[in-house]
């Protein structure tokens, strides 16, 4: 059962990101996004972190691609444009792109027979658990997070104001 | 608690200028008494000194940060009693000349100008490295800003220039001091003075990085003093920053560092150095006095004058010996004094006429008698006349060089002195003596509170050179203990202090 | 008030109260304060100092203050106090210095009634006296030092006294950075001192010196050589007398007190106090005789052609220092000191004459204008003739008896000492000359005066002209027996003279000689006035009246490369080339290097993020490879790299 | 059917998801996709933090994750108004022609 919805998921997981790739049109990117972040919900679910299952749906799927769609729409941008491009992006960024990919694989390969396996039925990190560690140890970061994003509201009202860019 | 308080009170000050509103002379009136009662804070030290006592004084250790370990270690000892007193001087002494040529952006003038402060305090009282190496990065910036800020010039790119220079003369060579700092870090476990110095005389570091280590610091102390050849940004700071800024930023800083982490830090090292420094030392003497012969504009005058005195102290340092190291550290307090008063006179003078051309000076005497007279007494202590603070410090220098040292290189030393009073004879002659000049109309004479900033400070030159012991019995022991290590360096690189060498370590030829 | 620590240091101290009165205050002062306080202070140090002398003549003990003195600069071995002594000597000095100190205070109140900055002339004056009477008083060189140094800046500050003239700020320049030559001298020798004997202190360096076990001729000569050279700058001996004759733009009083009385004669005073030092190096002797004799002849030669009345008295002033150097040289410390004081009543009184003449005359110094005088100022005019046969050794005036006593001292020190006495012989005639030329040009003859009515001074500036004319007759007539042997505990007995025909016909020779200077003035001079003595001689008095080129000399071979040098050489190659230099070179390089790299600086944002790609991937390699390939961990490869 | 899923599996999707991000990055024109992009890359990570999490059944890691979400949040939140300043000022949001960096 663990295995059937991992291949499912993790196969939805990847065509979505595969197809963010080859979408010619942003808002078909953000719907492909949208895909991708779902099914890590769910693989976070098969992981056992419920709260982050949820939060994953809420936080990412709802409100950020949300936020993202909106301003796609917003900007009206149209498909892209084919243009020159950077030499340097190609034959510099895919070889390293491939290296960094072959280079997490077989270190991932090369580790992991130490690791476990992951079954449906090794228990839930419930929300509680999680509650004591994050109000109790990481108290203060946790209260700092909460300036960081005061801060990143006040900036992006301030960058988004109207009469900002040319005063 | 009194090394934080003196620490704390500039900062606290600067923090109360900017939440006050600039209005009238609010900013100024705060700076002044803030850097008063700073002042009569540092009195408390030299009240409360033993000097007896080897070792630190007023001791405070607070760990900061435990990786990497990094601790809030405070400390005076007799090297850097009166370089903190003196700072606190120089501060009141700063705001008042400020008092008149600063009128805009009064705000940003005397919270910087408090920075400074408290920054040139803790580079005298750090006694771990990493503090000592924040406080001296701090104490470089707001000369650059003030300077870049408020030239003295009309000419605002020229100020721009002088600041740029000043940064980065200063700002490159500790770049290496931080890499050695850490280097030291990574090897020893500790940034605590007492500790690294133990760690480099047990002799267990890797010598050859460890000269590169000393060369590092060197360069660092070298260039702030400055030494000859780089003293390139000295000259340029001088015409260009705010007089309370110029007055401080050369000298003390750099002759102390060099003192305290170059030669008792490195003992062997600075025997190394020693016969560098020196010929540096002595020709920087005669070259700085004979380019003050020929200057047309009387900063450039002063930048080349000071180049030739702190010579006097480089030298006296390295030499090694204890009259001569006395001689140094007390020529380093007269410089600041004296090279405030003269600071401040010159301000007067120039914000009178507008020119720093002495071409343009003549029969100043007249309209501006306590000017001429105190400027004459600031003079007359530079040029090293007896009974006033001068004289001590070079011939202490002098002495020691020559019984110590070396007899040729004290005497070409000695020669500065004939070439000193001519420069400065022909200053005052070209300003005060003679007919009036055209300019000499807006010329003003000193303002009552300056005319008593001066004459307290041509008092403590007299106080000075008439009883020097105070001052000297003070730095007596902490200086012996330096001179001894090095004596203990010559006889086996690895032992520690023994009691042998304290009596012969004297003014006697080694 | 026997209290020696009491007692010495208020000699110079009373002076010092006047200068700090006169010169914080004096500006707001009234006239009379500001004179009542410039008198009264030398006035009380004169008394204390004719106190001393009473003691001395008591017998009682010489009041010192010397390892109780507090100390001035200690540090680690060296330990130096405001050590004071008073002997002989020293009190010898003092009566000059606060007495004739304190004649020319009196002169001064009216010479200088009219001038605008009264309260200061008198500050500086006080100052002089503080000074001088510390530079006599101190018991080690470096007290000394400090006296020397100072009495150099009251001169400097006197000197350039009228601060609107231009002349007088040079001249007052020149005078404090030759002397700083001189002092350089003294420095050095100071150090040597120090290093070898450990101390500064007069009697614990005799003492020293007195050990069977002393130091080598050579150290010793070293250090009389570098002495010399201070003692030199401070008198005015050849090669550095040349600020003396510019040193007269000061006020004539100044002149009279610093540049002829006291301050001038400090290197005599020096060579005479260390002269256990002397004594043990004949080389150092022979030159500092040899110095003073060409001193002594050559000012004189310049003197005889001078226009200027005060300068005709500067050059004699050198000339008769000369004298005394000379003295020094042939080991008659006495006689030198016997000269100076003698020397300091009639060079005083020349020079407040002098000074009176030019009051009368509102100004006028050029002796071509002058003449004819002796009706409207008789007082000048009888003081000055008492003064002027004084300087030129007529008996029984003050002169005759202490320049004899050099002469005769030069004479009896063999081969070389006859030479030196020859011309300390000639420049007597020529002394004579100078002075009587001066004489006849000032008083005799017909006035040449310009439509000005010459006026006699008023009483308070002749009462000290009759006084010290007084001393200038009778001056001398202690005798030299007596006086040497009053400074014999200081100075040593001087060598046995001679039988007393030979010292005799040597006297009749002096004044045979002097009366020749008189007649040959006379002949030029006591008819025709100033016409007839242009004409002979022209291409002599040329080199003569240019002062030997010396001072455009010193300004070619000294001050020019000085300034040459500073200028090209340090000036351009040190600053420009090296100091700027070097640093536009690092700024060039970085430019370079700048101007490489902004080639990758493509602007686009996806090139960026490739080599933010390939970073990664290496580093991920790098940090990786180790654990892939088996070879360890990080640490490992990190060391392996760095090894 | 309790079948299990070794570790490495999910730490494999993480690194392919990555990569993909990586070159969405390099190839993408409009500068809202990379942004996308960017976020693709963030999620691959957290997935490789929840896994660990629960291979060492440590909480802190999926606090991490909690973390990185609220950062990500923020940095959309930022980014875009940046980018919507971006096209106000440019008209475009093609990348290959905003470089006003290049010198």
């Amino acid at each position: 059962m663990h295995l059937v919805l991992f291949l499912i998921f993790a196969i939805f997981a990847l065509a979505g990101a595969v197809n963010l790739l080859l979408q010619k049109h942003p808002i078909n990117s953000a719907l492909s996004l949208i895909v991708v972040m779902s099914s890590l919900a769910v693989l976070y679910l098969l992981l056992g972190a419920e709260f982050l299952a949820m939060a994953q749906i809420i936080v990412y799927a709802g409100a950020i691609m949300v936020l993202f769609t909106f301003v796609v729409m917003l900007l009206n941008e149209g498909r892209e444009e084919k243009t020159w491009g950077s030499r340097t992006a190609k034959t510099l960024g895919f070889p390293a792109a491939a290296v960094l990919l072959a280079i997490f694989a077989a270190t991932i390969l090369r580790a992991g027979r130490h690791y476990g396996t992951i079954s449906l039925s090794d228990g839930v990190t419930t929300t509680q658990e999680l509650s004591k560690v994050l109000f109790r140890d990481l108290l203060l970061p946790f209260e700092l997070t909460s300036v960081l994003i005061l801060i990143a509201i006040l900036g992006a009202v301030a960058l988004a104001r109207k009469d900002n860019g040319e005063a | 608690m009194i090394l934080s308080l003196i620490l704390l009170v500039p900062l606290a000050g600067a923090a109360l200028v900017l939440l006050l509103p600039e209005r009238g002379r609010i900013p100024a009136w705060i700076a002044l008494l803030d850097s008063l009662f700073t002042f009569v804070c540092t009195l408390h030290l030299p009240a409360h000194f033993v000097s007896g006592r080897g070792g630190f004084q007023f001791e405070e250790n607070v760990l900061w940060l435990s990786h990497p370990r990094i601790s809030y270690h405070l400390g005076v000892d007799g090297l850097s009693l009166w370089l903190v007193v003196l700072v606190g001087l120089l501060a009141p002494v700063g705001v008042l000349a400020s008092w008149k040529s600063i009128q805009k952006n009064t705000k940003a003038f005397y919270s910087l100008f408090l920075l400074q402060q408290t920054a040139m305090v803790g580079v005298f009282v750090s006694l771990d490295l990493m503090l000592y190496y924040g406080f001296w990065e701090l104490s470089l910036i707001p000369i650059a800003i003030l300077t870049a800020m408020f030239g003295r010039n009309l000419n605002e790119s020229s100020a721009m220039k002088a600041a740029l220079r000043f940064f980065l003369y200063t700002f490159i060579p500790s770049a290496p001091l931080l890499v050695a700092l850490l280097w030291l870090y990574a090897h020893t476990g500790s940034f605590d003075y007492t500790a690294l110095q133990a760690a480099i005389a047990s002799g267990s570091l890797p010598s050859w990085q460890l000269g590169w280590v000393s060369v590092a610091f060197l360069l660092a102390f070298a260039v702030k003093v400055p030494v000859l050849g780089l003293h390139g940004w000295l000259a340029d700071t001088f015409s260009e920053a705010p007089v309370a800024i110029a007055m401080i930023a050369a000298g003390k800083l750099g002759l102390y560092s060099l003192i305290r982490f170059h030669v008792e830090l490195f003992p062997a090292l600075a025997r190394e150095a020693a016969p560098w420094m020196i010929g540096l030392a002595v020709i920087g003497i005669l070259y700085g006095a004979m380019l003050a012969l020929v200057q047309r504009d009387f900063w450039k005058l002063l930048a080349y004058a000071t180049l030739s005195s702190l010579s006097f102290c480089t030298l006296g340092i390295y030499g090694f010996t204890l009259s001569g190291m006395n001689g140094a550290l007390l020529q380093t307090v007269n410089e600041g004094l004296i090279g405030a008063a003269l600071f401040l006179m010159l301000g007067v003078l120039f914000d009178g006429a507008r020119s720093c051309q002495i071409a343009d000076f003549g029969g100043a005497a007249h309209r501006a008698p306590r000017l001429a007279a105190l400027f004459v007494i600031a003079s007359l202590a530079m040029i090293g006349l007896p009974l006033l603070n001068g004289f001590v410090g070079e011939f202490l220098v002098l002495s020691g060089t020559f019984t110590g040292v070396s007899k040729g290189w004290a005497t070409a030393a000695a020669l500065g002195v004939i070439l000193s009073a001519a420069y400065m004879l022909r200053l005052i002659q070209k300003i005060f003596l003679g007919e009036a000049e055209t300019n000499s109309p807006r010329i003003r004479d000193l303002s009552w509170q300056e005319t008593c900033t001066v004459a307290a400070l041509a008092g403590i030159m007299l106080a000075m050179g008439v009883m020097p012991t105070i001052w000297i019995s003070t730095m007596e022991p902490a200086l012996q203990s330096v001179t001894q290590k090095i004596l203990t360096v010559d006889q086996s690189p690895v032992s520690t202090a023994s009691g042998t060498v304290a009596s012969a370590s004297t003014g006697e030829p080694r | 008030m026997n209290d020696p620590m009491l007692f010495l240091p208020l000699i110079p101290l009373l002076p010092f109260l006047g200068f700090l009165l006169n010169g914080l205050l004096g500006s707001r002062l009234p006239k009379a304060l500001v004179s009542a306080i410039a008198l009264v202070f030398p006035l009380a140090s004169f008394a204390l100092v004719a106190r001393a002398a009473w003691m001395v003549h008591a017998g009682l003990a010489l009041p010192v203050v010397e390892h109780d003195a507090p100390a001035w600069i200690v540090s680690g071995a060296m330990h130096i106090g405001f050590g004071l002594a008073l002997d002989q000597l020293t009190l010898v000095m003092l009566l000059v210095i606060t007495g004739v100190g304190f004649l020319i205070h009196l002169y001064s109140v009216g010479y200088m009634e009219h001038e605008t900055g009264y309260w200061r002339y008198f500050a500086y004056l006080n100052l002089f006296l503080f000074f001088m009477t510390t530079l006599v008083l101190a018991a080690n060189f470096l007290l000394m030092f400090v006296g020397w140094e100072g009495v150099g800046l009251a001169s400097y500050l006197l000197i350039g006294f009228y601060i609107d003239r231009k002349s007088a700020g040079d001249a007052g320049k020149k005078a404090f950075v030759v002397n700083r030559v001189g002092d350089f001298g003294f420095l050095i020798a100071i150090f040597l001192l120090l290093g070898n004997f450990g101390t500064l202190n007069f009697s614990e360096i005799a003492a020293h010196l007195a050990a069977p076990a002393g130091l080598s001729g050579g150290t010793i000569t070293l250090i009389c050589l570098c002495l010399l050279l201070g003692a030199t700058g401070k008198s005015a001996q050849i090669p550095l007398y040349i600020w003396l004759p510019d040193a007269m733009e000061g006020p004539t009083p100044v002149s009279a007190l610093i540049h002829a009385a006291t301050m001038v004669t400090a290197g005599v005073y020096m060579i005479a106090r260390a002269h256990a030092l002397f004594d043990l190096s004949p080389t150092a002797l022979m030159v500092v005789a040899v110095i003073g004799a060409a001193t002594a002849f050559f000012a004189a030669t310049v003197a005889m052609v001078q226009t200027d009345i005060k300068r005709v008295l500067a050059y004699s002033t050198i000339s008769q220092l000369g004298y005394m150097f000379l003295a020094c040289g042939v080991g008659a410390y006495s006689a030198a000191v016997f000269h100076l004081m003698t020397h300091a009543f009639f060079k005083a009184l020349l020079f407040l004459a002098a000074g009176s003449v030019i009051h009368g005359l509102s100004g006028e110094q050029d002796m071509r204008r002058m003449g004819g005088l002796r009706k409207e100022m008789p007082v000048t005019f009888w003081t000055m003739t008492a003064a002027v046969l004084a300087i030129s050794g007529f008996f029984p005036f003050a002169g005759f008896f202490s320049k004899d006593a050099i002469l005769a001292a030069a004479f009896h020190q063999g081969a070389v000492g006859k030479a030196l006495w020859t011309v300390g012989l000639i420049t007597a005639l020529m002394t004579s000359f100078y002075m009587f030329r001066l004489w006849y040009l000032t008083f005799m003859g017909k006035s040449r005066t310009e439509s000005r009515h010459a006026h006699e001074s008023p009483w308070i500036m002749l009462t000290p002209l009759m006084i010290l004319a007084a001393l200038s007759v009778s001056g001398g007539w202690v005798g030299m027996d007596r006086f040497g042997a009053f400074l014999a505990p200081v100075t040593g007995t001087p060598a046995n003279a001679g039988d007393a025909h030979v010292e005799l016909m040597l006297s009749v020779l002096a004044v045979l000689v002097a009366a020749a200077g008189w007649f040959v003035a006379h002949s030029i001079y006591g008819r025709s006035g100033s016409q007839s003595m242009t004409e002979s001689l022209a291409s002599p008095r040329r080199v003569l009246e240019n002062k030997y080129w010396v001072d455009e000399l010193y300004v070619a071979c000294v001050v020019r490369p000085i300034e040459w040098i500073a200028r090209y050489v340090l000036g351009w190659i040190g600053e420009l080339v090296l100091v700027r230099g070097s640093a536009w070179l690092m700024a060039g390089i970085a430019g370079l290097c700048g101007e490489w790299l902004r080639r990758w600086q493509s602007g686009n944002l996806r090139s960026y993020a490739a080599w933010l790609a390939a970073a990664a991937a290496v580093l991920l390699i790098f940090v990786l490879a180790g654990t892939l390939l088996g070879v360890g961990g990080f640490a490992q490869t990190i060391s392996w790299a760095v090894r | 059917m309790n079948t299990t899923v070794p570790a490495e599996w999910y730490l494999i999707l993480s690194a392919a998801l990555f990569t993909l991000g990586v070159v969405g990055f390099l190839i993408k024109r409009s500068l809202i996709s990379i942004f996308m992009s960017i976020e693709l890359m963030l999620n691959a990570v957290n997935l490789s933090f929840v896994t660990f999490a629960h291979e060492w059944h440590a909480v802190k890691g999926q606090i991490f994750v909690f973390f990185v979400m609220m950062v990500a949040a923020a940095e959309a939140a930022v980014g875009l108004a940046i980018i919507i300043s971006i096209f106000r000022a440019r008209g475009t949001l093609t990348v290959d022609q905003i470089d006003l960096m290049k010198l």
